[in-house]
């Protein structure tokens, strides 16, 4: 497990003596091969049973109570996969692409072992280290890379997400010091679950809170569309990717298995602002005339709905929340990376400037209308598969309750329709007109995983499926 | 189900390979000129012949089956991609593939000059391949696959012209109302997977079948199954709450509302109902609902159609309103009348969309019937076909109309008595006037415009077509003739056979039958005759009264639905959300960062600059201190 | 010598009073006067009287080193640099302006010597033990080289940096021209 | 009357407070310094009367020790004061405001 943790930090290690821009492009895109080998290796091993199944403890802290303990189990490791597929194949995007520098893709490759760190730590501490050491990259990324008003983004995002994980550091001092648990391990932790939660009310929403920021529940939502806009296509397309995912796998991971009785209490708290975010979200997708905000808000609705299926009691609404994760990676990833590339060309997101995509490049046009209708959850993509599940899941526990997100669903395809009619089709815009979109081989190919891997999931998801089901927390 | 069940393993599977890899190939090449319409013919013409080949093996096979694969399976959900044809299904799966072919062989001449041709056939082919989707799939989840693919294949093709505007946005009104009606589609899975544990459509009738398991049933799950399926079905087949989106389907290409509008995609809803009967037979309040809605449908839809210019949207609305005649009829308990009606439906109404599509081909895309005229010495073989298809749709003696619409009829009598039958016969009246109306505004008196003039009859490969399905609108009907004539009822004994049977009304003797056929006869002559002597000479300049106005502005549904339903919904919406997000959690979010920023500044206060006041404030300080320190 | 003990613990002689009397007058005029030059003057006054205090006290050490480095070198230094600068006396021009800045620090003053009067009756009295006597130089020197033998060695290198700065800074800005 | 003890602390104590007066109010810079000399005087008094009271050593070394860095602080001061008056060429405190926040 150590390999795939730091081999992003040895690949940086390699970047530093490319100064020229294409050479690190290059470089970068090389030094994926051996990461997927490593992936193939630890999926291999990955039991599907018992949450963090396979256990490596290397060395202590003696001062703190916590140890570096690497835990992998489907759960933490089909996200790895995840995060491999869109980094690999944003590095092919990143080819010859004029403002990625080499200093950039260090600032990513960080951002890629922040990330993996805090998917392998089994430990409380471990993980807290690695999930605010995911933050540093990003605010540079979206801070010096980002569009207009980026640096008030990136300090939105930077501010929100860090006040969220001090209270989950808060939370880690007052394990330590006040109750007698011999180490942070999360096998430590999640054995005396009852005792933390008696210890005091509080820990369990300190813990939950820095999950909530992350995962945007609905009302600590404001900093996505900030920084999903001003990033640059390769950040948004991970932060939409894998980030977002990571609130929820905390969520699973560090609250429900930790403070079980808190979770279970605030369900229902859950469940209304996970419903007023989705309704929300997707009006706040419909009133917005910038591109890339709208996308994003549609990312607070999708969230909405995996919320909804994290908080569920029964095992459809958890594996279909789980699920949902993958397909809204895939379809918003894919949005923002089509996007990215006309944004590249013509450097506006002004919908209305738009207009008439399809008949000056097929492709691309094609491309977008496939991810908006994997987004609009068209059964026989993957976000059918995720939302129906969920779906069901809530009404076999909270009953007609459900039609709430329901009306979610047609809010959905409102405003992925208008759009795809604003931006594919309608008359050949001047702005498209004038900025003739030819793509490059480089982001074909960047462009391809993501079309199999929706197609994949959407008719065949069986295999994901069934391998996370083993290890979702909820039988 | 009495005669012993065999299932016979069939490749059911390959019906729907044939026209998705038609639309792969069609998607990935641009041929040159017609090759990508004859590609896809060529593909649903396969698709076809094997569907003949199955309904072949039916006499025997009470069932033929294809498990598929597991498609996914998560805790209480089990949705398994499986295939299964029932004998009526596999009518309704010769429909689909041989209308199918003919419009794919019209379309290839129809759309020649096209552009995008590729594009065109790639989507036509889809719709193909998910209309057998939702025909073959054993899983009701299956069906909504097909039945959400079906719809998208419509939003795509209406869209298809998408430089103007009006199209985009009328296939994202077709696709926003079939996405509302499928929230029904989707409780009914939800009910299905929660109560019945399976959404496979043989598991269901297990389950209602045993008469155990039906009673440890909550009462309303099934009129709740029942009802959610009809709100469903009212999205796709355009009843009366969900029916605005098929008059503005017309932008789309005249193949395609002939294929999707006519035959196939407006069918399914109906096609689901019959499939899931028996659960709808022992919902009597369920039935009685559908019953008045289809009603009011294809009264409605038969008023509207009354004054309208355009030659298509007058399809548009009797297409509604015959949809309405299929409904009545299940909501009479006569699944066998309602898929009759179906079949002979799909024939002339498919006839009359192509031949008002050559029409308007020949016409250079002139679409109103007021500037048209005299087209029968100008267009001959259209005139024909037009005229077959009129009188097949209004019902005349021994047309397939006739015999569907009579049954119908009959059935509607039996088990909802005079009033339901009376107003029914008003909208069968209404049906062959507008429809008489349209045919003597097109063809009859002398070319109203520069363009009747000059129109030119089409080439022959819209004709053939035309001229086959004219014979088949003709005699499709001598399926089934009503018992008292011969024992030739060849359909309900297709239907009742996949476990559709009648709800038993009250027998109706002959006699009464052969009044009520006659009748509807008369009434449908006179209606004609009637048209015949107003629109003979050219289009009439009524008077513009307010019953006018308001059939002339279909009445005014569609603005009432803008301004009471889409409009208040979009605006409460986004402003609540502009509210709440941007001055709520942002405001308070920059309230905080001010108030950091003012603290700050009221330190800086304090930093006057001079060493005298720095001196001065912290012997302050250290006063405070020690004067706090001694007093407390 | 024991004479010198309770010249503590006895009552102030006539001797104490007068210094400490010229002491706070001169403190006053320091405070008071706007010439520089007077109050250099007046500065030296306070250092005097408080080395006849010391001698009053019976520290003559401390008194000799007053006499000698305080007011022979520092309070010069100040006169020097008050001729040199020839600074002009400082007309309380905009007194309205700083009245609110002499309230204030008066206040803060006034407050101070509150504060501290109110402890004045904590000063012990001396006590009667005659066995200390005063100590001579010698005995002073041994306890700087024995006890506080590391204060003094900074006290020794401070002195040198304050030298070393002091010259840096004359010199150092003896090169550039410079103009007021 | 008041023993010796109290008269020669209040007297340091008039001596310090002066000597922040004159620190505070006075707009030469010079004259402030002369205030802060004040101020160390009436502390050395107050280390002279403790070690008398308590017949050691100790308060005579502080002294030295006070009266030392003064010595030090002032060279350097008056040197400072130098400098500014060439660059400057007024010594009045309002002027020097750079440290303003």
């Amino acid at each position: 497990m150590v390999s795939i943790l730091f081999w992003p930090l040895l690949s940086i290690l390699v970047l530093v003596p490319f100064r020229k821009q294409n050479w690190a492009q290059w470089v970068n895109l090389l030094l994926h091969l051996p990461w997927v080998f490593f992936l193939i290796e630890l999926i291999k091993v990955t039991p599907s049973g018992a949450p963090f199944g396979l256990m490596e403890t290397y060395g202590t802290f003696p001062l703190f109570k916590s140890a570096l303990v690497l835990g992998a189990d489907t759960l933490n490791v089909s996200l790895i996969a995840l995060t491999i597929f869109l980094s690999f194949s944003l590095s092919f995007y990143f080819l010859g692409h004029s403002k990625i520098s080499q200093s950039f893709l260090i600032l990513f490759q960080l951002l890629n072992f922040g990330t993996i760190g805090s998917l392998l730590a089994a430990d409380a501490f471990l993980f807290y280290i690695f999930w605010e050491f995911m933050l540093i990259p990003l605010f540079f990324l979206i801070g010096i890379w980002g569009s207009e008003n980026r640096v008030y983004a990136a300090l939105k995002f930077f501010s929100m997400t860090l006040a969220g994980s001090l209270a989950l550091l808060a939370g880690i001092f007052f394990i330590v010091t006040k109750t007698e648990v011999q180490s942070l391990a999360w096998s430590e932790l999640s054995r005396n679950a009852e005792m933390l939660s008696a210890a005091a009310p509080w820990l369990g929403w300190a813990f939950l809170l820095a999950f909530l920021v992350k995962v945007p529940v609905w009302p600590l939502h404001t900093w996505l569309p900030d920084a999903h806009t001003e990033a640059p296509t390769g950040v948004s397309v991970m932060l939409a990717g894998i980030l977002l995912k990571l609130g929820v796998y905390g969520m699973l991971r560090w609250v429900l298995q930790v403070f079980p009785t808190l979770y279970w209490n605030s369900t229902d708290l859950l469940f209304a602002a996970s419903v007023i975010g989705i309704i929300l979200g997707s009006y706040g997708a419909l009133r917005q005339t910038d591109i890339k905000r709208m996308i994003a808000y549609s990312s607070v609705a999708h969230l909405g709905f995996v919320v909804l299926g994290a908080i569920s009691t029964n095992a459809t609404a958890q594996s279909g929340a789980f699920f949902q994760n993958f397909a809204h990676g895939l379809s918003t990833g894919l949005l923002f990376l089509s996007f990215g590339m006309i944004y590249d060309r013509t450097h506006s997101r002004k919908l209305d400037e738009y207009g008439g995509l399809a008949s000056t490049n097929r492709f691309l046009a094609f491309t977008f209308v496939f991810a908006s209708m994997a987004s609009v959850a068209l059964p026989g993509l993957p976000g059918f598969v995720g939302e129906f599940l969920i779906l069901s899941g809530t009404f076999l526990q909270k009953g007609w309750w459900v039609l709430l997100p329901l009306m979610g669903v047609v809010l959905g395809a409102m405003y992925t329709l208008q759009l795809v009619k604003g931006l594919v089709f309608g008359k050949v815009s001047p702005l498209v007109e004038s900025h003739p979109i030819s793509l490059k081989w480089n982001e074909y190919v960047s462009i391809f995983p993501f079309l199999v891997g929706l197609a994949l999931l959407g008719l065949a998801p069986q295999f994901l499926l069934a391998w996370i089901n083993g290890s979702i927390p909820v039988k | 189900m009495t005669d012993v069940l065999n299932i016979v393993e069939a490749p059911l599977s390959w019906i729907i390979l044939l026209p998705a890899a038609g639309a792969l190939l069609n998607g990935l090449f641009r041929l040159k000129s017609t090759l990508n319409g004859l590609l896809a013919t060529a593909f649903c013409f396969a698709a076809f012949v094997v569907s003949i080949l199955q309904f072949l093996k039916f006499p025997e096979a009470s069932k033929l089956a294809d498990p598929g694969y597991l498609w996914f399976q998560a805790g209480h959900v089990k949705a398994q991609m499986g295939f299964e044809l029932t004998p009526f299904m596999s009518v309704m799966l010769l429909i689909i593939t041989g209308v199918g072919t003919l419009i794919h062989l019209y379309a290839t001449s129809y759309m020649s000059h096209d552009k995008s041709q590729a594009r065109f056939f790639a989507y036509l082919n889809l719709f193909v391949t998910s209309m057998l989707v939702l025909a073959l799939s054993s899983d009701l989840i299956g069906v909504f696959l097909g039945w959400e693919g079906v719809g998208v294949c419509s939003y795509l093709l209406i869209g298809f012209w998408f430089e103007e505007d009006k199209n985009a946005r009328a296939g994202i009104k077709a696709f926003m109302t079939n996405r509302v009606g499928d929230l029904g589609f989707l409780v009914a899975l939800f009910v299905a997977f929660a109560y019945f544990g399976t959404s496979s459509v043989s598991g269901i009738m297990e389950w209602i079948a045993d008469p155990g398991r039906a009673a440890a049933l909550p009462v309303w799950v099934l009129t709740v199954f029942a009802l959610a399926i009809f709100w469903a079905a009212c999205g796709k087949s355009a009843q009366i709450p969900l029916y605005i989106w098929l008059p503005d389907a017309m932008a789309g290409p005249t193949p395609v509302s002939a294929l999707i509008h006519a035959a196939t995609m407006v069918t399914s809803g109906i096609l689901v109902i019959v499939r899931l009967w028996p659960i709808f037979a022992t919902q009597t309040e369920v039935l009685s609902v559908i019953f008045w809605v289809a009603l009011s449908t294809a009264l409605l839809a038969a008023l509207m159609a009354l004054t309208q210019r355009d030659l298509k949207k007058v399809l548009a609305y009797s297409t509604v309103s015959q949809l309405g005649f299929m409904f009545a009829a299940l909501g009479a308990g006569a699944p066998t009348a309602a898929f009759f009606h179906v079949v002979t439906h799909a024939c002339f109404k498919a006839l009359l969309f192509l031949t008002a599509g050559s029409v308007i081909h020949g016409m250079h895309d002139e679409k109103d019937i007021f500037k048209m005229g005299g087209l029968r010495k100008k267009m001959p073989w259209s005139h024909v076909a037009y005229l077959v298809g009129c009188v097949a749709i209004a019902g005349f003696p021994f047309t397939s109309g006739f015999f569907s619409k009579d049954l119908i009829l009959t059935k509607v009598f039996e088990s909802r008595g005079v009033l339901g039958y009376g107003l029914l016969l008003l909208a069968a009246m209404l049906t062959s006037f507008y429809m008489f109306r349209s045919y003597f505004l097109t063809f009859s008196s002398t070319p109203r415009s520069h363009e009747a003039e000059h129109a030119h009859e089409s080439s022959a490969m819209m004709i053939v077509p035309l001229m086959i399905l004219s014979l088949l609108s003709l005699f499709v009907g001598w399926l089934e003739i009503p018992h008292m004539w011969g024992h030739l009822q060849y359909f309900s004994h297709w239907v009742e056979s996949s476990g559709a049977k009648a709800v038993e009304g009250h027998e109706v003797e002959a006699a009464t039958e052969w009044l009520l056929m006659g009748i509807a006869t008369i009434a449908s002559l006179a209606s004609a005759f009637f048209a015949y002597v107003k629109y003979k000479k050219g289009p009439v300049t009524s008077s513009e009264n307010f019953a006018w106005k308001l059939s002339f502005n279909k009445f005014y549904v569609d603005e009432i639905y803008d301004s009471f339903i889409l409009k208040p919904l979009r605006k409460i919406g986004t402003c609540l959300s502009l509210w709440i997000d941007e001055y709520g959690v942002n405001g308070t979010l920059h309230g905080s960062f001010a108030s950091y920023r003012i603290t700050g500044q009221l330190a800086s206060i304090f930093h006057t600059g001079s060493v005298q006041s720095y001196a001065l404030l912290m012997l302050l300080g250290l006063l405070v201190v020690w004067g706090v320190v001694n007093v407390w | 010598m024991n004479q010198a003990t309770d010249l503590i613990a006895g009552a102030p002689t006539v001797f104490m009073w007068v210094a400490s009397f010229f002491a706070i007058f001169f403190a006053l005029i320091v405070f008071v006067s706007s010439n520089p030059i007077s109050c250099a003057v007046a500065l030296m006054g306070t250092l005097f009287s408080t080395a006849a205090l010391y001698f009053s006290l019976g520290n003559f050490f401390v008194g000799a080193i007053q006499i000698l480095v305080y007011a022979g070198a520092i309070a010069v230094l100040f006169v020097f640099i008050v001729m040199l600068l020839d600074l002009k006396p400082q007309k309380l021009k905009n007194l309205p302006g700083r009245l609110p800045h002499f309230l204030f620090s008066g206040l803060v003053a006034g407050l101070l010597a509150l504060f501290l009067f109110r402890t004045i009756d904590l000063v012990p009295k001396a006590t009667e033990d005659s066995s200390a006597s005063i100590l001579s130089a010698t005995q002073y020197a041994q306890y700087f080289l024995s006890q506080y033998q590391v204060p003094f060695q900074a006290a020794g290198l401070l002195v040198f940096g304050a030298i070393l700065g002091a010259i840096v800074l004359a010199r150092g800005h003896l090169g550039k021209k410079e103009h007021s | 009357m008041i023993a010796t003890g109290q008269l020669i602390f209040s007297v340091a104590i008039f001596l310090f407070c002066f000597g922040a007066l004159t620190f505070f109010t006075k707009r030469s810079a010079v004259v402030a310094l002369m205030g802060i000399e004040l101020m160390l005087n009436g502390v050395n008094l107050v280390l002279v009367q403790a070690g008398q009271i308590y017949k050691n050593a100790e308060g005579t070394s502080l002294v030295l020790f006070v009266t030392l860095v003064a010595a030090a602080e002032a060279a350097l001061a008056l040197s400072i004061f130098v400098i500014l008056y060439r660059k400057y060429g007024t010594l009045t405190l309002e002027n020097f405001r750079s440290l303003k926040g």
